[in-house]
């Protein structure tokens, strides 16, 4: 559009009009060109409609009761006219649509990486080589920006109103959103497919920042400083996972455990959260966050069946922070050979 | 069982002006062990003609809601089928495919029982048509026994869905979805042979007490039609399933 | 929806449909490249026809209720087709893990 | 002025009333044992009226928590179990077998000139098993707490803390109650209608009812197996939907909305077929064009089947697929189109009578211009990226499918009601309802598209406080809508005990159905009436009948 007076003027009045948020991506422009065209061939429609459906009502209104109306219509050209003209526009309408469409969902080549994981009521920022940020998200100003992302648990939905674009967030999959932020500012991050009873409170925001600025903070939070205006998270020097996997390595626990589904001393850790285990003594369970936390801290509890009674009881050894941490590594390591190390994720060349 | 009013009405109006020249039932020569109420059409039919149109109607547009009820699990497999091809190929070949030859040609067979009972009753030869029901019902025993045994021989392996997957040498990411569409759709289907089992029983039953004749068999064509129905699903189910490449 | 086939119908029908099942099974152990499922398809469908026409009277019946499975078989056709069409040309990294096409968006790319 | 019967040569009734359906047999046991078509609709009109008072509570609840933007009454558990309960309450226990079950049991036998439905042993089953559905549902809801929307979507719904399996199978058993009376209505239309009544003298109200029992028998197994997938997913673990597992939940989405996008023509088609039926009469003029909504109607039924991917435009789903869901969305709006056209030109050179029947209709009319238009605009893949699971879609659909069914329902109750009970209903406050409902209804939406563009995603307890004046207008909205239907509902109850005898065509209307003496005797037609005329053509009475009636 060409940045003439008149044509910003129309756009920021029909903008405010229909209650529509800042334009805060390059394609939102568009989507809000596509909204008012539609919007007002759709009025002006719908005017006419009621217009002619009142006049005939007036006009046709029963003033002698018992009168009886007489045959009108069933012109064919009638019919084709109203088959025709609506037909046309819709599929005018659907062409552009599909057009502002393509353009939503083709990430340029040169865009910024960055992984989203959303997990049951919170957004998780990974960027390939720097900081994790939960819940706000720190994009350069004038830079496409290409997230991909995956869930954690159940369906959520990636949506920025000022963008005007969301996408769903699959759980063991991975799907792809873009957008190139026009101007610095805070952006809400609402999910807009309903996961549970913190869904309406799992918003993000995200923080446009001038180029400088935002290199800036990249540099600083990429030496392992806690983001101080992170929603913090005591553990988020770096990612948790890669924490849990250095305090295995440490603690010895990799001696006995596995990581890859190779049988060792003790069971391995590959897929074992949610598995359903045999003890000894023939009860089953789900190997969950209280039957692993239990066997760090007292192992001869409950052994599955086929393995001895040798592990030692990390009682007093290992702090909270580091349970938590090997709890998400084990959590991690499904059978999925992605999962090892999740900052980096697949770098797909987009289409 | 049926309200007394309509039959009085039926005397009151007389016989409604049927528009099909078919001679009426009432004066057919069907023997006196036939029912009367059920010889004559319900009131809101003019006459037999289209009462057993509207039998076989009846049954046809639900067996389209049987083909619909199993078009959602086909979709399904063949999603899955596409996702995961050599997993589905390598449990097709851990499948017994004699067995379920067997059991293809064994369902075809009842069918033709089937099909022979109803061409028997229209000629009165009611005996016959027992027997064809009697061997139409062995068929389908048949072929649950096979069908159960294939089931046993699946657990007894763990090639069970989902969770419960235990069998080491298939490919460990698309064998369990194989099996669970194995049992979900096969279980189905061997659900509907049993429910077709039964409803040839009641057949039997209404035979031997006289229920038919050639004028009034509308209940035994609804069977049939059904059993063939579900032949036709087996017809489909076995390529899907056993004889993947 | 009076006259019926003769007993002797039914009988050739059932040769036919043995035989068709016969030519499927052995189908099956003939590598075809990729045309053996095709062909399994085109045999059940001609077995499921002769079923309809023969044992169903099909062949006798009004036109409703011939169009009443030709109907619902369409919409199988329909949800299986665009199920496909969508999984086939998704985003590949959407797709199953372990899947055909999630393979081969990582060729080169797992350890 | 009583037309004579069809058949001319006919005598007027005579003077002494033969016993009407309501009175030939009275006690509990006529009535839950009965095969009269017309007894067993009103059965469906006392349980379709309780499931409507019901879900209209729970949106009531709704709009109520929705007044601040933090807790106002309940907690956020409470509230999702809440927007399920209306959800699944809404959907399948009152809009998809309201009109047809109450209007199309008791009209279409007298629209086909026969004395019953096809089978009616098959109609009386599916009233029990519809009743079963209904106790299932409710009781595994408030006992389960679910809390997973009307739309299961999976894996949620297969991991959820709370209890699923039990509303599954509520809604499974009352699949089977639609298709039972699918079946039922597709042979009745095909085999037992009257002599001289071939396809083109159909009534219009019958073509809607076929359409829709066509897609009901189609559509709702899939249904079936869906929700039967779930059960077995939560319960056993089998993975078919389970990502971890190798499944696809986005393929869930496929076989839920292959059925739930015909299911919404399921709610709305028999009120295109009630307002196609009633506005003839009302305008006193045949339809502007017979043919056209008749063919319109299988447009939507049978186009209706391929445009269920625009629910999943930003689900993960292909490009390629969105492109070919656009344009099947727009094939199937244009029918609504066409029969939006016919509606309004049926008044032109007619004699439009004014009373709440006209009101519901044009309100009807309305309501389907607006919901339409922004449907064709969600249609454009590129606006639905913004606007999909916000308050514009809850607008969207309420404006579309609730609004009209909800009208038609009433336009249907009024107009058929002196056929139904014989009495009349006070005019001028069955007006003011429907003036009533009308606005409430109008007033609790449109806010709502307004929250849809400022990007509040539904489903959600709590929202940030820019939105909340939205909500307050929308909720004062809500209480406006109920209050109409308040009215409307005493001015009924009202007219059923104190309203005076109703004559045997009160608007002098040409169906088949107002042939008969309204209440109808049990078996509808002395005589298996012959159609000598169309359905919208006044019978012609000859000379001398006139002057002796």
């Amino acid at each position: 559009m060409a940045a003439g007076s008149t044509s910003q003027f129309f756009n920021t009045y029909m903008r405010k009009l229909l209650f529509l948020p800042r334009q805060g991506a390059t394609y939102a422009a568009q989507v809000d060109h596509l909204h008012y065209f539609v919007l007002l061939t759709t009025l002006a429609v719908a005017a006419a409609l009621t217009v002619t459906g009142l006049a005939f009502f007036v006009r046709y209104k029963q003033r002698v009761p018992g009168k009886r109306g007489t045959r009108a219509g069933q012109g064919l050209l009638l019919e084709v006219l109203f088959i025709g003209t609506p037909l046309s526009f819709f599929l005018l309408w659907l062409g552009m649509g599909i057009d502002v469409y393509l353009h939503i969902v083709s990430p340029p080549a040169d865009a910024m990486q960055v992984y989203v994981t959303a997990k049951q009521w919170m957004w998780k920022f990974d960027y390939p080589d720097g900081p994790v940020a939960q819940g706000v998200l720190h994009v350069p100003v004038g830079r496409p920006v290409k997230l991909l992302m995956t869930s954690r648990d159940v369906i959520h939905s990636f949506y920025v109103p000022a963008f005007r674009a969301k996408r769903d967030v699959l759980p063991g999959r991975y799907t792809e959103y873009w957008f190139q932020a026009t101007a610095p500012g805070h952006y809400d991050i609402f999910c807009a497919e309903y996961c549970g009873a913190g869904h309406s409170y799992m918003r993000g925001q995200v923080i446009a920042l001038p180029p400088a600025q935002f290199h800036a903070w990249y540099a600083a939070h990429s030496r392992g400083r806690t983001a101080q205006d992170d929603a913090n998270d005591p553990a988020v020097g770096n990612s948790l996972v890669a924490q849990g996997e250095r305090v295995a390595a440490n603690q010895g626990c990799l001696k006995c455990h596995s990581v890859d589904g190779s049988a060792h001393i003790g069971p391995t850790w590959l897929g074992l959260f949610g598995r359903r285990e045999v003890m000894t003594d023939g009860t089953a369970l789900i190997a969950d966050a209280p039957y692993l936390t239990e066997s760090m801290m007292a192992p001869a509890a409950r052994i599955v069946r086929g393995y001895q009674p040798v592990m030692p009881s990390f009682q007093g050894r290992l702090a909270a922070p580091e349970v938590a941490a090997l709890l998400e590594y084990i959590k991690s390591l499904h059978d999925l050979p992605l999962q090892v190390h999740p900052p980096e994720g697949p770098t797909y060349e987009p289409r | 069982m049926r309200p007394k009013s309509p039959s009085n009405n039926r005397r009151r109006f007389g016989a409604a002006p049927s528009s099909a020249g078919a001679a009426g039932p009432a004066d057919s020569d069907c023997s006196t062990r036939i029912d009367p109420a059920e010889a004559l059409p319900q009131i809101q039919f003019q006459d037999a003609v289209r009462q057993r149109h509207a039998a076989s109607l009846a049954v046809w547009v639900f067996l389209s809601t049987e083909v619909m009820f199993f078009a959602g699990l086909i979709a399904a497999y063949v999603v899955y089928r596409y996702d995961y091809p050599a997993a589905f190929s390598a449990c097709s070949h851990h499948l017994e495919r004699w067995v379920a030859t067997f059991e293809t040609a064994d369902l075809l067979t009842s069918s033709l029982f089937m099909a022979l009972a109803i061409h028997f009753i229209q000629k009165n030869a009611r005996r016959l048509s027992v027997l064809c029901l009697a061997l139409a019902f062995l068929g389908g025993a048949a072929f649950l026994v096979l069908h159960g045994h294939e089931y046993a021989t699946d657990a007894m392996e763990g090639a069970l869905p989902g969770r419960f997957y235990r069998l080491a040498e298939l490919p460990a990411v698309g064998a369990p979805m194989f099996f669970a569409l194995y049992f979900f759709i096969t279980g189905l289907h061997a659900i509907h042979v049993a429910v077709g089992m039964g409803l040839i029983g009641y057949l039997v039953v209404q035979l031997l007490r006289g229920r038919y004749s050639p004028a009034y068999f509308n209940p035994m064509e609804g069977v049939g039609l059904y059993w063939h129905f579900v032949d036709m699903v087996w017809v489909f189910l076995y390529p899907l399933f056993y004889l993947i490449h | 929806m009076t006259s019926e086939v003769s007993a002797r119908g039914y009988l050739v029908n059932w040769i036919v449909l043995l035989g068709l099942t016969a030519l499927t099974f052995g189908a099956a152990h003939v590598d075809l490249g990729g045309w053996n499922t095709p062909l399994a398809l085109a045999i059940a469908l001609t077995k499921a026809v002769l079923i309809a026409l023969v044992f169903m009277n099909l062949l006798h019946a009004s036109f409703t209720q011939r169009f009443v499975l030709v109907g619902a078989g369409l919409l199988v056709l329909l949800l299986t087709g665009v199920v496909l069409l969508d999984a086939r040309t998704r985003f590949p990294l959407a797709t199953p893990p372990g899947s055909q096409r999630w393979l081969h968006a990582h060729a080169g790319q797992l350890p | 002025m009583n037309p004579a019967s069809l058949a001319p040569e006919h005598p007027p009734s005579a003077p002494a009333r033969a016993p009407s359906y309501l009175t030939a047999e009275t006690g509990p046991k006529s009535w839950l044992f009965t095969h009269d078509h017309k007894r067993i609709a009103l059965l469906y009109l006392g349980t379709v009226s309780f499931t409507l008072i019901l879900g209209g509570v729970f949106a009531l609840l709704l709009r109520l928590e929705l007044l601040t933007p933090e807790n106002t009454i309940m907690q956020a558990q409470t509230y999702d179990r809440l927007f399920t309960l209306h959800g699944v309450t809404m959907v399948w226990l009152f809009m998809i077998p309201s009109i047809p079950t109450v209007f199309g049991n008791f009209l279409l036998p007298l629209m086909l000139g026969a004395h019953d439905v096809a089978l009616p042993r098959l109609n009386l089953l599916s009233w029990y098993v519809f009743v079963v559905g209904i106790a299932v549902t409710l009781i595994g809801m408030i006992a389960g707490g679910t809390d997973t929307g009307w739309t299961f979507y999976t894996p949620y719904s297969t991991t959820s803390p709370h209890e699923v399996i039990p509303v599954l199978a509520g809604v499974f058993i009352i699949g089977f109650s639609t298709i039972m009376t699918g079946v039922n209505f597709i042979v009745t239309i095909h085999t037992v209608r009257a002599q001289g009544l071939h396809w083109m003298r159909l009534p219009l109200f019958v073509w809607g009812i076929y359409g829709v029992s066509i897609i009901q028998i189609l559509a709702t197994p899939v249904l079936g197996i869906t929700l039967a997938l779930v059960c077995l997913e939560s319960f056993l673990g089998t993975g078919i939907f389970d990502p971890l597992k190798g499944g696809d939940p986005v393929l869930f989405q496929h076989l839920f909305w292959f059925y739930s996008h015909p299911a919404v023509y399921i709610m709305v088609l028999p009120g295109m077929g009630v307002v196609s039926e009633v506005l003839p009469a009302l305008c006193r003029r045949p339809p502007f064009n017979y043919k056209a909504i008749v063919y319109s109607t299988f447009g939507i039924a049978f186009v209706g089947f391929l445009a269920w991917g625009h629910h999943m435009f930003v689900a993960g789903q292909s490009t390629a697929a969105n492109v070919m869901f656009g344009v099947a969305t727009m094939g199937v709006a244009i029918f609504t189109a066409i029969k939006i056209f016919n509606w309004v030109g049926n008044m032109y050179q007619g004699q439009v009578v004014f009373n709440a029947v006209t009101a519901y209709a044009l309100g009807f009319i309305f309501l389907m211009i607006f919901g339409g238009l922004t449907g064709v605009a969600l249609g454009t893949v590129g606006l639905d990226a913004h606007w999909h699971d916000t308050y514009f879609v809850v607008a969207h659909f309420h404006f579309i499918m609730a609004g009209p069914t909800l009208l038609a329902f009433l336009a249907a109750l009024h107009f058929w009601f002196p056929k139904m009970f014989g009495k009349t209903f006070s005019a001028r406050w069955s007006l003011i309802g429907a003036a009533t409902t009308f606005f409430g209804f109008f007033a609790t939406f449109t806010p709502q598209f307004l929250l849809g563009n400022m990007g509040m995603p539904r489903r959600s307890y709590a929202y940030l406080p820019r939105f909340q004046w939205l909500h307050v207008a929308s909720t004062m909205g809500a209480s406006i809508l109920a209050a109409g239907l308040l009215i409307t509902l005493f001015t009924l109850i009202h007219a059923l005990f104190f309203g005076e005898r109703a004559p045997e065509n009160p608007w002098d209307a040409t169906g088949y159905e107002w042939a008969c003496a309204s209440p109808p005797p049990p078996h509808n037609f002395e005589v298996t009436p012959v159609i000598t005329r169309g359905p919208y053509e006044w019978p012609v009475i000859p000379e001398e009948a006139r002057r002796a009636t």
